[in-house]
Order: C-alpha cells, then structure tokens, then sequence
C-alpha cells in the first residue's frame, strides 16, 4: 500500500475525480495527531470535510525486527516479539514459539498448553477491553470508557507481573512450554479477576452500547463488504465483523483450543458498530475458555525437558505458525538452515494487513469517521511498522 | 433579624453605596460602574479557576482516578499553577500567521464574554445596566464571539485551524437559532426584554411554589432545547466538534500557545457561565429561592448555587457522552431542535391563551411531548440505528 | 426513546463518581512517592550480580564466563575477563570479572542473561526509580553499582534465592567432601578437580532447563 | 456634538474607509465589521438600543460571518492583486455621488434639518412591538410568512441533501 522508503509521499491531487481542485483541501493527519495510535500518517484529501482520497504512510517505528532476529538466537527474538503489538506481548510469544516448535519437532506438555491458553485469553480481554476504550475516546468520550478500561487492564497486568516478571514485555514462553509455573496463589487471583470481568462488561454496555450518540457515530460507517476482507486478506475481529466465519483456533484447532466449548461472534454489516460489539462479544466468549481451562488445568511439568536453552539448532527446513491473536492471524514464517539463527524470519503481522483496506473505508466519509475507522481497525504500530 | 438578612443581601449593594459617598457626585456613576466591573471581572475570573478543577477532579472520580490534588489542598490551588505555567510559557505565533488577528482573536473572544454579564442579575438589585432590550444585548454580545472564533481560525494560517474555525461558526450560527428561539417563549410571557423584570416575574410564589418558568410545559421543553442549544454555543461535550482533539487537534486554537491559549480557555468557560446564567435568568427564576421559606437566604448565593450545578451537570455530560459528527450536529439542529422551538412557540401561546387549570396542562403537555416523541422516532427509523443481534458460529 | 441509552449512560458515569469515593476497587490509583504498589516476588527490571558475605569485591558469584554476554539479544552486557583467580561460591579458583558493565538504556528487561547463566550469579532486580540526568554515562551500571548481597536478593525474590541457596550448600558440601578427598589422595586432586568443574557445569546447566529459575515449583 | 459621538463617527469612518482600502479581503470585512460596530454604537447612544443591538446581531454576528464564509469558499490563497486605478473607479464614483446627493436631499428636506429637535421620548422596546402589533401589524406578518417559509424551505433542502447523499 505504502512506500516505507518515500515518507513524503503525496496524494497527486489531479487524479481525483471532483468539482475542481481549488476546491479540496489537502491534509496531513499525523505523525503529530493525537488519534493516530502512535506514529502513523494519512495524507487526506478534503472535500469541504468528506475525505475523497487518504494514504496511508507508515514506517515511522520501523526498527528493523525481522533482519535483527535473523542475526539473533532462536531464543533471543522471544523478547523481541513482545515489542510487536506491545500491548498482547503473550499472544506474540506464542504464535513465535509454535513456528519454532514445528520448526524444531518439539512438544509441549499438557499444563504449559493450558497456561498458554489462559494467558493468551487473559491478552485478548484485556486487549479488546483497551481498544474499545481508545475507540471511544477517538470519538471523543473524553477518556471515561478508556479509563474504565484501563482499570480492568491493571488487574489482568497485574496477574502477568505475578506470573512473568513484567506488566507488558512478558517473554513468557519458551520453546516446549513456558519459562516458569504459577507461583503459589496465582490461579485463585486469576480466577477471581475472570468471575470480576463480566461486571466490567456489564458497566460497559451500560455505559455504550446503548447509546445513540455511538449508534449514530458507528453504525454505516466504514463498512468492509464480506468480498472486499477476504480479497483483503483480513484476519481476525475486522473479518468476522464484515461476516466471515474464520477464527484460527477453530480452524486450525492449534494448541489445545478443540477441547473448550466457546462460540465465534460473527457481524453482519461490516461496520465499525459491527467491529465494535464483535470484540465486545468476543470477550464475552474469551472469559467462557478461562473458566473452563481454570477447571481443567492439571499438574505436570510446564516445558519439554529436551529443548535446550543455548546453542538451539533446529534442523534445516522452514515452518510456518499462526495463531488467533486479538488482532488476528499472526504468522510468523521461519527458515532454518541448522545455524544458532534463522536464515529467514518473516512476521505476518494481522495489523499491517488489516490496515490496508483503510482507504477503502474512509473515502466518502467524514474526517472525523476517518479517526473511528482507523480505531476500529485496532492497529498497534509496533506491528504495523516492525 | 429580618432587617439584618435583608441587609446580607443587599450587602454588596450597600457597600457600593457607602463607598461612593465618600466621592463627589459627578464621578459617581462611573467608579460605581468600575467597581461593579472589577467585581464581575473577579468573581467570574475566580469562578473559572474553581471550575477548572472541579473539572479534572469531576472527571477524575467518574474515570476512577483523584484528578489534581498535589498543588494546594486537595489540589485546589492547581489552577495557580497552571496560570504560572501559562504566563511563563513562550508565546509561539507561526510564522505565516496573520499576526495582528492572531492577537486580536482571544482578546475579543474573552472581552465579548465579559461582556455578556452586563445584563445578567447576579442578584436582587445586583445587575450592571438595567437594559430594556437586555436579552437581545445578549444575544448580539454572544454573536460576537463567534468572530472571535472565526479571526482565531483563520489568521492562524492552520488547516486544522480553519477547519475547527469552520466547523465551530457553522455550529455556533445554527445553534443560535433554536437559542434565540428557546428563550423566545419566556420574553412572550414575560412581556419584557429586560432581564430584571423576567426575573421579578418569576421571583413570587403560589404557597411554597415559585413561579419559574421552567414548572411549565413549555417552560421546561424550552430550558431543556435552550440548555443544549448552549452547551452546543459554548462548545461543550458532546458537542465539542470545533476542538474535537481526536480530529482536528485543538481547532481554531491549534495555533496558540501560552497565555493565549489560556485566554481562550477563559473566554469559553466565561462563555459558558454566561449562557447558564442566561437560562438561570430566564428559566430558573435567576436568583430568586427554589421555596418561599428560604427567601431569607441572599439571592446572590441562589444564583450562584444554580449555576453550579448546571456547571457540574455540563462536567457530569462531558464525562458520559462521546462527540457527535458535523453532519448529525447540524441536523439535531434543524431538524429536531429548530422544529421543537417553533413547536414549543405556539405552545406558549396555547399557555397564555388558556385559562388555568388541569386542562391547560395537559393539553400543553401533550404539545410538547408528543411532537417530541414523534420526531425522535421519525428520525431514529430514519437512520435506522438499532441496538443490534448477532449470530454466532460454534 | 432516544435519549434512553444516553440516561443508562450517564447514570453509570454518576455510580462510577459515587463509588470512586467508596470503594478501593473502583478507584485503583497508587499515589506513588507516597505509597508503593505491594513487591510482587516474580518482578523483574535490571539485572544485578549477586555476591556472597560482605565483601562485594570478593564474594561476587560471577566467574566472568561471558554466556550472559553473548547471549544478550540487544548486546547491553560487557565483561572483560580478570587475569588472576579467586575462590568463587563455592571455592574453587575461578576467574572473575574485571569488568562488568550494563547499559541499561539498551537492556530490554528480557531475562535470558539469568536464564542462561550457570552459576546463579546473575538475577533480576526490582528497582524502578533509576531516571537520571546523565543519559549515558548514568545509566552504564557498573560492577560496583550491579553487585548487591545475597540477602538482598533473599528480600527481593524469597522463593527463588532460597531455592538457589540450598543449592549452593549442596554444592559447597559436595566440594567441602571432595576437598576431604582430595586430602586423602593429593595427588589425583588437580586433574580430578578439572573435570568436576566440567560436570558441574554441565549439570547445573541441565537443571536450569528442566526447572527454570523464577518460578515457585521448586 | 459632544466627543462621544465625534470619536464613534472617527471609528465607523475609518472602519468604511478602511474596508474599501485594504488588499486583503478577510481584512476588509473585518475593518467593515468595525465600521458596522461604530454605526451600531451610533444608534446606542442615541438611545435606540433595540435598533443598536440588532445592527451588532445582524451585521456584526451574521452579515459579515457570511461575508467571511463566501470569502473563505471562493477563496484564492494569495490576494489577487489589482491595479491601483481601474475603469470601475468612475462608475463607482457616478454610483457613491448619485447616493449621496439622495441622501443630502433627503435629509436636507426633511423637519431634521429644521434644528428645532422636539423633546425625544424614550423608546422602550415595549412601545416597538406595540407599534409593531396594531399599526404595522400587515407587514410584519408579510415579513414573518416570508422568513418563515424560508426557514422551513431551508430544513426540506437540508433533509433531502441528507438523503441525497445516502
């Protein structure tokens, strides 16, 4: 979509099909834009304030993670993929680590497999729970629902310091399992932050759902014809929203997800609004799988013994693993040639991906849709950019 | 006793009075008119510094967190240090800037919305100019302001300005209409322009009841049409598009720094106290006692207690609500409210018309409710906005 | 209606201002210089060295094998090998490090340096308050600022460093059993002593992998 | 007269002139805004404060914003610089003299010019409507059907713009 490499990239102005171009107003929505979710650009041309061209510019945090993790250790781009989409460190360590681990051969035990489930089920509430906040505040909620939000992220970020050492950089998994068990009276904090979260979903759709200001804001807005994702390769919340049944963890059944009794939302117009209670639904689903891993989860060693640490060589050959992250399909591709480092190393980044129908969403909107469809994009630019 | 409350609240009155005797009466009426301005000056210059913080901690609490509270006791004195801040900030003016506009815009923004008081009864007997046209003074100060915003914008030479210029004198010009309108029904039953006696006409009581305006029916669908219409002048949540700061940064004062800045924050908040006081005076009897028994207590704390409160209701709604879009303000404009008011005009008429009784106020009731109704459902199929279903795939 | 969901609204925004009062659930802020969020045990930020008894100098664990400072994924750690030899945790004679710097404006906080060490002598710290106003040479720790005691590490990760510490006493027994040998057969000791420390190595090598240091099951 | 007045007839003055004399346009309506607050001021102290206050709200608040907003609609980035002296110069000469000798005449016939000035009675607004109600009661309905009708007109086409866009 965009030219990483030509930050100054204009929209040519006479390619527009309008009234005249005295007539459009150009304008750049960032670097510098509170609502551009970190560093990112649209360039957007305005018909009074109906957007009838926007590009999108990014490349602004590029910093070069997949060449650094080809120089890396195996183990060393564990870290690396917090640093992806920062805000579900976990989900990031996961899809990385099931590439390396069919890469490698390795198994993972019955308990580290419940562990990974409930970890990553804990990343997507609190990650869903944070983008709802930030799309209302794009709308200009003035930071009440993202407040609510952000509380009820301090306590499942508590529970991932308990666990892993740290709120947002967990670099939790390891190869065949995870870096270390629950300490004591882990579970029974967890389990009580799950029975608590309904609540918050309760206040939450007191608070929103309902309200007409955010009906009238959402709904017909940006919608993603079911044709136009698929075509678009999008993965993930954005896809099921515009009514494509595609959720990985039931179609590829990965980890240990076939064993959990939970439903996939799916909407039907294709709208933000569509988008917006699709993650809300989601959730609603996410905290089903914990109650039920939390019952279920049994006792046993928590990582292969044969992995080793240091000097991992998989065998030569490449792999590809993927996994349902919250913002969907994250892919990560590995070439191994039997060295200490990967020979390639690709991410699949669900971010980038679905951001590239932005401009088939926005035009003929109004530029303050602009920032709600990119919010509801949900797009972290560490992931965008890599 | 009595003489004595009644001398608490004529205080500030006789105070005047007092000092004024002691200078030769030619230049009487101007030191009484400099006191009485310094004094408005102040008290609503102070006003602004307390609301500002009721502000943060008010949206503090509803978010779940303590807002300011490290500057002064429970962060009182927080805006002391944000006018430090502001005063020692450097004062940047873009380069391209048309720089004398670029002054002027926040100077008049903030001496238009002084201005307005000038006819505002504070109290019994408490008012700057007793005007016969007072209301009309107010509305023709308030469109000034909206030059103020569109020099702002423009002379910033920003296209986040001019849009926010845009965006706000659109809406400002559309939503003095159904203002004008709303406060249209109380000058019909009031008979009078002048601000003192619409609030004179309200200040007796039937028993404990007052008779402000806002018991009626009309009344009240007028105070509830004139209360948005003024939260959308005074560019307030959810209707503060002209600064939407997740879309177009600041609006028209994306350019301004410093004690410029500052200064249209002043001018709004001022703004804003002005338009609430305006529907104090013409809805809720100004300063007249919600009960006859409490008339002891001076007028001026009624009025500044209601004012207050719509502070902390305007707070309250910025807390709750997300913003609406250009398209959809503009069409609560003229396709809901501008229609209400009209409605709400011949319901007055009804009202005056009608002699008094239950009848009277059911048939006015119905006037303004079910037209209310009507429309509100009208336009929700229209839009056909629904709280929606979804399916689910196992 | 319209207007329904709005009054919802706001009614929730109103419980939420009255709670916020009441309750510590809704109103969650730490005022921080004041009060600290409780020390959670698993925490980590920076790593430290750990040195045995008083003497910083000498006590230290490290024996400068500079695994940490290869494995490192951003490359924040620089060791530079002592010419000498001293005795480290457990007696034997060891090198230690001359050097040992962290530059922990590069260190990303991920733990793989403790992973990988053999000789327990890298941990994570918790402290957070390290804002300084030199931004380079501030934040390049030293050995001197790095090495903190082994009772400061039992305050700051209980679980963990007891577990670490019978460890030690395991293998400060085994050594203080082969020194007893060694006595009885002088003669065999050195070259027995060399491939011991081979398999030491080796074998707190395996145990770090199949029970990974940080977590309570130990 | 008194300095009041000769110090707001320096205000609208230079305002006008000023309005006709700059190069750019926003500056123009802004100095034409000034001269349009001084005429307003004008009535105020003459004691015709309804008349004073409308001018402020009709030109001030609403006039010259429209003027803006056209401006600014049709608006060219750099000012169109024009020559000094145009051909439109003499008929806009003919135009102003023409106006100002109907008004000169106008004023110089009627009883103002008399100098005899009868006691003036204080205008409330009271006495405006009352005026308005019984003697000039016609027109004003006339004026209020026609404003009304454009009102409504205004909300049909802003209903159907909305659906069009749809």
């Amino acid at each position: 979509m965009s030219d990483a490499t030509n930050l100054t990239a204009q929209i040519d102005i006479n390619t527009i099909p309008a009234l005249g171009k005295e007539q459009l107003l150009e304008l750049a929505m960032g670097p510098q834009h509170p609502s551009t979710h970190g560093v990112f650009r649209m360039n957007v041309v305005l018909d009074g304030e109906r957007v009838m061209k926007l590009k999108p510019v990014f490349g602004y945090l590029h910093r070069n993670h997949e060449k650094i993790a080809e120089s890396e250790t195996y183990l060393g781009s564990m870290p690396y993929t917090d640093r992806l989409d920062y805000i579900c460190s976990i989900t990031n360590n996961w899809a990385y680590a099931i590439a390396v681990e069919k890469l490698a051969g390795i198994e993972v035990p019955e308990r580290a497999e419940y562990l990974r489930v409930i970890t990553g089920e804990l990343t997507r509430l609190q990650n869903h729970a944070c983008l709802l906040g930030f799309l209302m505040q794009d709308m200009g909620a003035s930071g009440t629902p993202l407040m609510y939000a952000f509380r009820e992220r301090e306590k499942i970020m508590d529970l991932f310091e308990g666990l892993t050492g740290a709120r947002m950089m967990c670099n939790y998994l390891r190869f065949g399992g995870c870096r270390v068990d629950t300490p004591a009276g882990w579970m029974d904090a967890a389990r009580k932050v799950v029975a608590e979260f309904p609540r918050f979903l309760d206040e939450y759709e007191n608070l929103l759902v309902g309200n007409e200001i955010l009906m009238d804001r959402t709904q017909e807005v940006g919608i993603l014809s079911k044709e136009l994702a698929i075509n678009a390769g999008i993965s993930g919340p954005m896809a099921r929203a515009s009514g494509v049944d595609y959720d990985i963890r039931k179609v590829d059944h990965y980890s240990i997800y076939d064993r959990f009794n939970f439903r996939i939302p799916l909407g039907e117009r294709g709208d933000v609004y569509d988008r917006y209670m699709i993650r809300f639904l989601e959730m609603r689903e996410s905290i089903k799988i914990l109650e039920q891993a939390m019952r279920d989860i049994p006792d046993g060693p928590i990582v292969d013994p044969k992995t080793k640490i240091r000097g991992f060589r998989p065998k030569p050959g490449e792999a590809y693993g993927r996994i349902e992250s919250p913002k969907g399909e994250l892919g990560f591709y590995l070439v191994s040639d039997g060295a200490l480092n990967p020979y390639r190393y690709r991410v699949r980044p669900p971010s980038l991906i679905n951001l590239t129908v932005l401009e088939d969403l926005c035009i003929g909107q109004n530029v303050a849709d602009v920032v709600v469809i990119l919010g509801s994009i949900d797009i972290v630019l560490g992931e965008v950019d890599r | 006793m009595n003489l004595k409350l009644d001398q608490l609240d004529q205080i500030f009155v006789i105070l005047n009075n007092w000092l004024l005797g002691y200078l030769p009466p030619v230049v009487r009426p101007l030191c009484s008119s400099i006191l009485a301005i310094a004094l408005i000056l102040v008290t609503f210059a102070l006003l602004f510094a307390i609301t500002t913080v009721l502000e943060r901690k008010g949206l503090g609490r509803i978010q779940n967190r303590f807002g300011p509270n490290r500057v002064g006791p429970c962060g009182f004195l927080q805006p002391i240090a944000d006018g430090i801040k502001s005063l020692t900030k450097e004062d940047i003016v873009p380069n391209p800037a048309d720089h004398v506009v670029h002054f002027l815009a926040p100077v008049l923004l903030v001496a238009a919305a002084f201005m307005a008081y000038a006819v505002l009864p504070i109290g019994r007997n408490m008012i700057l100019v007793d005007m016969n046209a007072g209301v009309l003074y107010f509305f023709a100060i308030g469109s000034l302001m909206e030059l103020a915003v569109f020099m702002a914008g423009w002379s910033s030479r920003s296209k986040y300005s001019l849009l926010g210029a845009m965006r706000a004198i659109a809406q400002m010009i559309s939503y003095e209409v159904p203002l004008v309108l709303a406060s249209i029904v109380v000058i019909m039953q009031s008979g009078s322009l002048s601000t003192v006696s619409i609030v004179n006409m309200q200040a007796t009581y039937t028993g404990i009841w007052p008779h402000w305006f806002v018991f009626t029916p009309w009344g009240f669908a007028g105070f509830a049409l004139f209360m948005i219409a003024a939260t959308a002048e005074s560019n307030r949540s959810p209707f503060d598009l002209p600064e939407g700061e997740s879309e177009i940064i600041a609006g028209y004062y994306t350019e301004y720094s410093g004690f410029k800045f500052a200064l249209f924050f002043l001018g709004e908040y001022i703004g804003m106290f002005a338009t609430s006081a305006m529907a104090i005076t013409l809805f809720l009897g100004g300063w007249s006692a919600p009960f006859s028994f409490l008339t002891w207590i001076p007028s001026y704390f009624w009025f500044f207690a209601k004012l207050l409160t719509i502070i902390l209701t305007f707070i309250w709604v910025r807390g709750t609500l997300p913003r609406l879009r250009m398209d959809q303000l503009m069409n609560l404009a003229w396709e809901f409210m501008l229609p209400m008011t009209l409605l709400n005009l011949l319901t007055a008429g009804v009202w005056h018309f009608m002699p008094a009784g239950a009848l009277r106020w059911l048939i006015c009731g119905a006037m303004v409710v079910v037209p209310c109704i009507l429309l509100s459902r009208g336009l929700k199929q229209r839009k056909k906005f629904q709280v929606r279903k979804y399916r689910f795939s196992e | 209606m319209v207007g329904k969901g709005i009054i919802k609204g706001m009614v929730e925004t109103a419980r939420n201002f009255l709670g916020s009062y009441v309750s510590k659930q809704r109103l969650t802020t730490i005022q921080y210089p004041e009060e600290r969020a409780p020390q959670i045990e698993a925490a980590r930020n920076f790593p430290f060295l750990v040195f045995d008894g008083t003497d910083a100098e000498q006590g230290l664990r490290c024996v400068a094998c500079q695994i940490c400072e290869k494995e490192c994924p951003p490359k924040c750690i620089f060791i530079e090998k002592s010419k000498d030899k001293k005795p480290d945790a457990t007696g034997k004679m060891q090198f230690y490090p001359a050097t040992f710097n962290i530059d922990i404006s590069v260190c990303m906080s991920c733990q793989i340096c403790v992973e990988v060490c053999p000789f327990d002598s890298i941990k994570m710290d918790v402290v957070y308050d390290l804002s300084n106003n030199d931004r380079f040479a501030g934040l390049l720790l030293h050995k001197q600022q790095l090495a903190k005691s082994n009772e400061y590490y039992n305050t700051i990760h209980p679980t963990e460093a007891a577990a670490v510490d019978a460890h030690f006493a395991e293998e400060r027994a085994k050594a203080a059993a082969r020194v007893k040998a060694a006595a009885e057969a002088k003669l065999a000791a050195e070259a027995k002593a060399a491939t011991d420390a081979k398999a030491k190595s080796e074998t707190t090598l395996a145990d770090t992998q199949a029970q990974p240091v940080g977590g309570g099951t130990r | 007269m008194n300095v009041s007045f000769i110090l707001l007839a320096i205000i609208t003055v230079v305002g006008t002139a000023a309005a006709m004399g700059m190069r750019n346009a926003v500056h123009c309506v802004l100095a034409l805004t000034v001269g349009l607050a001084g005429v307003a001021a004008l009535y105020l102290q003459l004691g015709a404060q309804f008349v004073g206050f409308t001018q402020i709200m009709v030109y001030v608040g609403a006039v010259a914003i429209l003027a803006v907003f056209a401006i600014m609609m049709t608006h060219s980035p750099e000012p169109a610089k024009p020559p000094t002296f145009s051909s439109f110069w003499t008929v806009g000469s003919v135009v102003a003299a023409s106006v100002f000798a109907v008004l000169a005449w106008a004023i110089h016939s009627s009883s103002l010019a008399a100098h005899t000035l009868p006691p003036q009675p204080e205008v409330t607004v009271q006495q405006i409507g009352d005026a308005l109600m019984h003697r000039f009661v016609l027109p004003l309905e006339l004026m209020g059907l026609l404003l009304t009708a454009a009102l409504i007109g205004a909300v049909v086409i802003a209903m159907n713009h909305r659906e069009e866009i749809k």
